[in-house]
């Protein structure tokens, strides 16, 4: 994170240095893998121009799909950054996205308002996402393994929102969901949502906390921050960016089966990483990794798509491309960060 | 390992001049390929692992590539909704001209998506309600639906259960395959057989004896419980539905279902692949919703499989025709300007035999819906009356 | 030494034990059997041997720290491969089992090499890994099933007692012997707890992953070649992780095996575990839960069997003060790694590090 | 036979990416002689010693060992050749058993048929404690259920089952007991007449009473070597830190004094059977010491005070608040600095401003909102960082790359930019260098007279004289004696009821 802020405001570091020394320059053996992400990310846009005008893809089309289909894991990736960062692993977002879509999708069923969908979507995610901190805070388990045991249970807890409704799916109107199923809405979700969480993370003490406990947790409580506040806060932010990724889920794709959203737990993973997001949190968390991740992963899909879903064996071959990627990606993205010993 | 500067711009660097590479050698490809430009054919699958679904492609990628001019794009398997919608969405920006859809997690998304891209878009397989029909029927660029409804479903699963209750058969075991999950026709075929069951005075299920109280019930539980099922002539030994192979009481379940020994296992769909290995040498014989495949040829051959309703592969050659034939210009509609709305059956064989003939009467180097067949429907010079007529002429249903 | 020797076998016992009489009752109580078919043993047999390869092959990574994602990835290429090959060559079994094996060895050595090369944490790793090898099976495959449902050859391995018998007790005996009882299993041991001591004195630890990483792929490919089997085909088509369900199976067996551990040797540990977990499912079964009540159930169990470990200590101390007051109480949770408790600190220290 | 070397380094130098740590040095080692290394952190003692020691290897330089060339690849290498090392932080692994441990990266001897015997390197193991005479532990016992000094011995013997022909000791003997100690120097004394021995401490009058001659470092430098007739703290000293300490290292006054205020009060204070009914008063400008062995609750009762323990019985109170966690702990302006730094007291992947930040987050925010911006957080930490004169590029530098008294400089950065005014120090000088050390005395004076209240938990017990205007011993959970600063305090004294 502070790779980025630094490299955006060269000007402005020279000046705000107390001592001169302060903001000097990094050097390149710093600097590469510090915007790895963002160079894998132009690397892929070039590579997206080219293939679609060679190939004739209908380019605004195509840019208008790469926003559709980054747009919610974005988000949600964001706000699990929250999670991250302190060095907790959160395997159930998924789950829990679909779970709040379709408590969202009853609840404008029952009462035919958007808020009112909006208001369930947020209030079910953040409670999903709080049973999580909870268990993990007062009982002390590890969070990758609660969540591991929610992922169950929220699969569990679609299945009996969908028998509710005595049908193969939760539906609503489509009509009005392609009402409010536009870029303005999508955008202006995201970026408020962005803004609010780079806001938390970098200008408030709790991101700090965050990157404090993810780098060493004895030493984050032996200097007073309280875990459990910290842990409700970061889990209620995240629920946060699943309720609003889950409503817009349902405005893209008002019928909602109990495998909707199967994928988004780990595409927002692999987002993160992507971005340049290290998996074990601490200092070197960045909260725009999540976006940098999303789109990278939505350029590389179109690209692979246009390359290869002609061929039979192609969706395979794409994903070769996308883990090959991947893997570069996140090497030259740690490559400053390595000892002699192997990184567990 | 060091990694100096130059070497990680070396890296991406070469990544990303392969890119560039790989998209040269696209994008000379599909110039090259041809005299004309063949039209571009989106195919939108939920299933792309299934004998069925394997047939289907086969076809489609080199029959109907080979004799008409056109170039079939699939998806991946899309799981939901939104895999749907991101599939159409790559679809529509790469230029596809048209899109079949096996898909139906969410057939009124697609239908408008297509709509509003100016694409035309054709359903495969089943059918759309009557609701959506009259909401969508007037779609310029929907070109329609031929395959079985919901009803030709049930009827499947009725036929099924009544073909071997006919043959003496008492003892039943059912396979729901993706009831959990609410397909749809998964879950009409499995009330069709509890169906033909309850037919019997003394049998019903759930205390339903009529196909609407059954299907209801399966709804309301989203699975088919053993307890509710009350005969004084048949038994219902055991039932098994998908969830998830990795399961030590998956297997489990799956082997008492076996072990409960039932003459047959009525399955709603991929029967023998799921009980296939399991039942071998036990005398047990499946009932299947499936496909024309050598593997269930040989199962039949081999008496595992005893009846098998199924799609011929070439059924879907009809849709495409009247999709190619709207992107040719010469769209087929029903009266009044309608989008197609046409039915199709399974074709049902009990033996070996049977079963050879259907396969024989439809393979990929001669299919049944040829290219002759099909051809005359390429340029507007027959009407919708012919067209009808054609898909209906489809009448192999057992005998 | 008595006394130890009871503790010891309790400690071992207690759970698969204590799984076994609670279900029997459950089962009686609802008028069913345990083992109610023919199959029974069967089934026990082979779920524990695939739970307990799984969990092994989950244990050996995770006890250093190291999340794999890629088990069923490797799983399902294994066996995509071996049968591919066996029915292109119509060698048989036989021939299925060697190139599966094989070919799980090679996989686990490419994912150790790609992690030892790159240096990246291995959790990020493995999705990368888990990516590739999806991609590959389906890329061998076209995304359909390989399928071999009437090879009788093929599929009469896993529906041999004996054979999932023999695959228990020699999976077991080998992990045993190589983790136990080799030099690269004494140096596997010292680099789980003392990673930078055992570097230091010239142990060789890119080689020792490496090879964990290839015994991880074989233990895998086993798991691969039994389900393959069993089932008749292989599902190839998974993309998008859609191959990592296979890991959740193996989290419970994985963390009882810990505890075990404490008290035997964790490998044995995983064999009880994967016999609790199967048992737990044979009940399932035979109860005819249905698949939304096993899965609350499974949640259930996990997240109590570790609450019941991160709270020990606390559990312990209550009871102690229940039962008799003068106690040495271990001191509170402000003595965060005094590793008195040195094979239960690695394992769950590969997860909290998660 | 002594004035024969059997090591000799010729312009050595060693960089770690920018740092020099080595910077041509030469060294001779002489047969049947033990060698002090001295020199303050980072002067590069344990950088020689382990190029030496085959844990690494040099940039630049020659070695010869025995008349031969020596570039050993590995420590079990090295071992082999003949020079042994103990290694500062703890080199063994706690996972697996003694025996196990002796023979680290080398069960490849035990290997019969390809598996390891594992009884016959039990027994071998129970050979080699017995030959340095430790024979109470048994080889199969895990090595995480031993305390530190007897893992320390475990080391010990690793290295000198060996019989090596050098023996290096880096820093040892402050995890070490009494008893633990004695064994050492008996091990020393004896390697003089198989070979020689690196001796590396900072203790001067340790090292003065074991070595036949030292070489003091600095800055990667070789300074000066002293041959034992030649041994002059003062002069020593100078060397170490390249210019004449002035007089007074510790508290120039021998009188207690501080202020009337209670900051502090602690009664019945009980944690399990480490603490038992300690009770405790502090007032404002008053360094209270707390003493004694190890084992004997010390630790524990300054993690209780901070409320990083729960207490089974009793109370603390600070500034009218009951401390029952850290986080009100903080809140009452408490402070704590923890014996083992890098893993409790620093995040060391963490820049420097990250970590002087972190207590003092709803400082930074106060008046704003909330809102913490870089520039306040650059005005806040450039306090500590000047009055500190913490040695970094800038604020921004990792914590993990600095030298271990630069790392603690900004532990105590960290609770002195939030205002503490009552500190726990918990070994504040433990791996801390004579200039730092005499850093960080003269702050505590300088926070008592600003009227802070101190409490600080040492084992070294002429820093506690030095230092404490209080001083408590605790021997077994409970305070055994209470001294008084004055010019009567003797040492003999203090360590009379510590035993």
């Amino acid at each position: 994170m502070h790779d980025l802020t630094q490299r955006t405001r060269p000007g402005a570091n020279g000046t705000s240095g107390p001592n001169g020394t302060a903001a000097r320059r990094r050097s390149p053996r710093e600097l590469v893998p510090a915007l790895a992400p963002l160079l894998g990310l132009v690397v892929l846009t070039v590579a997206f121009v080219v293939v679609g005008t060679v190939s004739g893809v209908n380019m605004s089309y195509s840019v208008q799909t790469l926003i559709n289909q980054s747009v919610v894991i974005v988000i949600i990736a964001t706000g699990a950054i929250f999670i991250f960062a302190m060095g907790s692993f959160d395997i159930s977002l998924g789950a829990s996205t679909l779970v709040a879509a379709m408590v969202g999708g009853l609840a404008y069923n029952a009462t035919e308002s958007l808020v009112a969908m909006l208001v369930a979507c947020i209030l079910t995610a953040v409670a999903t996402s709080l049973v999580s901190a909870s268990l993990a805070a007062v009982f002390n388990l590890p969070v990758f393994v609660t969540t591991v045991a929610m992922l169950s249970v929220l699969g569990a807890v679609a299945v009996a929102l969908v028998q509710t409704t005595g049908g193969a799916q939760i539906k609503v109107d489509s009509s009005f969901a392609r009402q409010y199923d536009t870029l303005p809405v999508k955008l202006s979700v995201a970026v408020a949502f962005l803004a609010l969480c780079v806001f938390l993370f970098t200008y408030t003490r709790l991101g700090r906390v965050e990157k404090l406990i993810g780098g060493n947790p004895v030493t984050a409580r032996l200097t007073g921050v309280s875990m459990k506040k910290t842990a409700i806060a970061a889990f209620a932010i995240a629920g946060l960016g699943v309720g609003l990724g889950a409503f817009l889920t349902v405005l893209r794709t008002p019928t909602m089966t109990t495998s909707s959203a199967a994928d988004i737990g780990m595409n927002v993973l692999v987002a993160m990483v992507f971005g340049g997001m290290p998996i074990s949190g601490g200092p070197r968390t960045r909260i725009y990794a999540a976006l940098l991740g999303g789109l990278s992963m939505a350029v590389l899909n179109q690209t692979m798509t246009t390359l290869l879903a002609t061929s039979s064996a192609g969706n395979g071959i794409s994903q070769v491309v996308r883990a090959l990627f991947f893997l570069a990606v996140v090497w030259v993205a740690t490559s400053g960060h390595r000892s002699k010993l192997l990184p567990r | 390992m060091k990694i100096s500067r130059s070497t990680a711009l070396a890296a991406t660097a070469a990544l990303g001049l392969s890119f560039g590479l790989t998209a040269c050698g696209g994008g000379s490809d599909s110039a090259a390929g041809g005299g004309s430009d063949p039209v571009k054919m989106c195919v939108l699958v939920a299933d792309a692992t299934s004998s069925e679904a394997l047939g289907f492609k086969d076809y489609y990628t080199t029959y109907i590539q080979e004799n008409f001019p056109v170039e079939f794009v699939y998806s991946e398997e899309v799981g939901d909704a939104d895999a749907e919608k991101r599939a159409m969405e790559s679809f529509i920006a790469n230029n596809c001209e048209a899109i079949i859809s096996f898909a139906s997690a969410d057939r009124p998304t697609q239908i408008q998506m297509a709509e509003d891209a100016g694409i035309y878009y054709a359903v495969a397989t089943g059918t759309l309600s009557d609701d959506q029909y009259e909401e969508f029927k007037d779609y310029q660029y929907y070109v329609g639906a031929i395959g079985p409804s919901l009803g030709v479903e049930y009827q499947a699963g009725y036929d099924m259960a009544k073909y071997f209750v006919e043959q003496g058969d008492t003892r039943f075991a059912i396979y729901g395959a993706g009831v959990p999950y609410y397909i749809d026709m998964h879950i009409y075929r499995t009330a069709g057989m509890l169906a033909a069951l309850a037919e019997e005075p003394s049998t019903s299920y759930g205390g339903a004896t009529d196909f609407g109280a059954i299907l209801g019930k399966i709804m309301q539980d989203g699975t088919v419980k053993v307890a509710d099922f009350q005969s004084d002539v048949y038994e219902l030994t055991g039932y098994h539905e998908v969830w998830s192979f990795d399961d030590a009481a998956w297997q489990a379940n799956l082997a008492a279902v076996v072990a409960s020994k039932p003459d047959v296992i009525l399955a709603a769909g991929t029967g023998f692949a799921v009980f296939g290995a399991a039942v071998a040498d036990t005398g047990i014989t499946i009932g299947d919703i499936d496909a024309y495949t050598d593997e269930n040829g040989q199962a039949m051959k081999e008496g595992l499989v005893g009846y098998l309703a199924g799609k011929f592969t070439s059924s879907i050659g009809p849709i495409f025709a009247a999709t190619y034939a709207a992107v040719e210009g010469h769209p087929i509609r029903a009266e009044g300007d309608t989008a197609l709305a046409l039915e199709q059956g399974y074709w049902v064989a009990t033996s070996p035999e049977q079963f050879d003939a259907f396969l024989a009467g439809d393979t990929i180097e001669n299919p049944f819906y040829g290219k002759a067949e099909l051809e005359q429907f390429a340029n507007g010079d027959q009407g919708y009356d012919t067209f009808e007529a054609f898909v209906a002429a489809y009448t192999y249903v057992a005998d | 030494m008595g006394a130890g020797l009871m503790r010891r076998a309790t400690g071992t016992l207690i759970i698969p034990v204590g799984a076994f009489v609670v279900l029997t009752a459950l089962c009686s109580l609802n008028g069913v059997s345990l083992f109610h078919t023919d199959d029974s043993l069967l089934l026990l047999t082979r779920g524990v041997a695939t739970t307990m390869l799984t969990s092994m092959a989950l244990a050996i990574n995770l006890n250093s720290g190291r999340f794999d994602f890629s088990l069923g990835a490797m799983a399902t290429l294994s066996s995509v491969v071996g049968a591919t090959v066996a029915i292109q060559t119509g060698g048989g079994f036989a021939v299925m089992a060697l190139v599966t094996i094989g070919t799980g060895i090679l996989l686990g050595v490419v994912s150790g090499l790609v992690y030892v090369l790159l240096g990246i944490s291995p959790m990020v790793c493995s999705l990368g890994i888990t990516l590739l090898y999806e991609g590959i099976s389906f890329a061998i495959t076209g995304g359909a099933n390989v399928s071999f449902l009437l090879d009788r050859g093929l599929t009469s391995f896993a529906k041999s007692t004996l054979a999932m018998v023999l695959v228990v007790a020699v999976g077991l005996v080998l992990v045993y012997t190589v983790f136990d009882r080799t030099r690269f299993g004494f140096d596997y041991r010292a680099l789980i707890t003392g990673q930078a001591a055992a570097v230091a004195s010239g142990t060789k630890e890119k080689r020792n992953a490496v090879l964990t990483y290839a015994v991880s792929g074989a233990l895998m490919s086993v798991v691969g070649l039994i389900i393959a089997s069993q089932m008749g085909y292989i599902e190839a088509g998974k993309l998008n992780f859609g191959s990592i369900g296979i890991m959740f199976t193996a989290f419970l067996p994985v963390f009882i095996g810990g505890y075990i551990g404490r008290f035997s040797n964790d490998k044995l540990g995983f064999l009880l575990g994967a016999l609790t977990m199967t048992l737990v499912g044979l009940a399932f079964a035979a109860l005819s839960l249905s698949s939304t009540v096993q899965s609350i159930t499974n949640a259930l169990l996990l997240v109590g069997f570790l609450m019941f470990l991160s709270n020990e200590e606390r559990i312990g101390r209550a009871w102690r003060s229940v039962t008799h007051r003068r106690g040495a109480s271990p001191s509170g949770p402000a003595a965060p790694t005094t590793a008195a408790t040195p094979n239960k600190a690695p394992v769950t220290s590969g997860v909290n590090a998660s | 036979m002594t004035s024969e070397s059997v090591l000799t380094v010729t312009d050595m130098s060693k960089s770690f990416g920018v740092v020099r740590a080595l910077k041509g040095v030469d060294f001779e080692l002489r047969d049947g002689e033990v060698h002090g290394l001295i020199g303050e952190n980072g002067s590069g003692k344990s950088t020689l010693t382990s190029i030496v020691a085959g844990q690494q290897r040099a940039d630049a330089g020659t070695v010869h060992f025995l008349g031969r060339p020596w570039s050993p690849a590995s420590v079990n290498e090295a071992l082999d050749g003949g020079i042994g090392m103990i290694v500062q932080e703890s080199g063994t692994v706690p996972g697996i058993s003694v025996a196990e441990n002796l023979f680290l990266g080398d069960a490849g001897r035990f290997v019969r048929l390809g598996l390891v015997d594992r009884a016959a390197m039990n027994r071998e193991a129970g050979r080699a404690l017995a030959a340095i005479g430790i024979d109470a532990i048994d080889p199969r016992t895990p090595a995480g259920a031993l305390d530190f000094q007897t893992r320390k011995l475990v080391e010990l013997a690793r290295v000198m089952m060996h019989a090596p022909k050098v023996v290096v000791v880096d820093e040892t003997t402050t995890a070490l007991s009494q008893h633990g100690r004695e064994t050492l120097y008996r091990l020393v004394d004896e390697q003089r007449a198989r070979g020689s021995v690196i001796f590396i401490s900072h203790d001067l009058e340790e090292i003065l009473a074991v070595c036949d001659r030292l070489t003091v470092l600095r800055d990667g430098e070789m300074i000066r070597t002293f041959e034992k007739s030649e041994f002059d703290e003062d002069a020593i000293r100078a060397a170490m830190i390249g210019r004449n300490l002035d007089g007074h290292y510790y508290r120039a006054d021998t009188t207690a004094t501080a202020f009337p205020q209670v900051l502090l009060r602690a009664t019945d204070v009980t944690v399990g059977d480490k603490v038992r009914g300690v009770d405790l008063v502090v007032r404002a400008g008053e360094i209270v010491g707390i003493g004694g062995l190890s084992h004997c609750g010390m630790h524990e009762l300054g993690q209780a005070l901070f409320g990083a323990v729960r207490l089974d019985a009793g109370n603390v109170v600070v500034n009218g608040k009951r401390i029952v966690n850290e986080q009100r702990a903080v809140r009452a302006a408490m402070g704590y600095v923890s014996k083992d730094r890098d893993t409790e007291s620093l995040s060391l992947t963490a820049s420097i401003s990250d970590n002087i930040a972190s207590a003092g987050l709803r400082l930074l925010g106060r008046g704003r909102g909330g809102l913490i911006t870089r520039r306040a957080e650059e005005r806040y930490v450039a306090g500590p960082m000047r009055q500190l004169a913490i040695k970094a590029t800038n604020d921004r530098q990792v914590v993990g790359t600095l030298s271990g008294g630069n790392k603690q400089k900004v532990v105590f950065g960290k609770w002195i930019a939030c205002g503490s005014e009552v500190l726990i120090l918990d070994c504040p000088t433990r791996g801390v260098d004579i200039g730092v050390k005499q850093a960080m005395y003269r702050l505590m004076v300088q926070l008592k007279s600003e009227g802070k209240a101190i409490v600080m938990v040492s084992e070294e017990m002429t820093e506690l004289m030095g230092m404490c205007d209080r001083l408590l011993i605790m021997k077994d959970g409970t305070v055994a004696r209470e001294f008084q600063r004055g010019p009567e305090l003797t040492e003999m004294e203090i360590i009379q009821c510590m035993i």
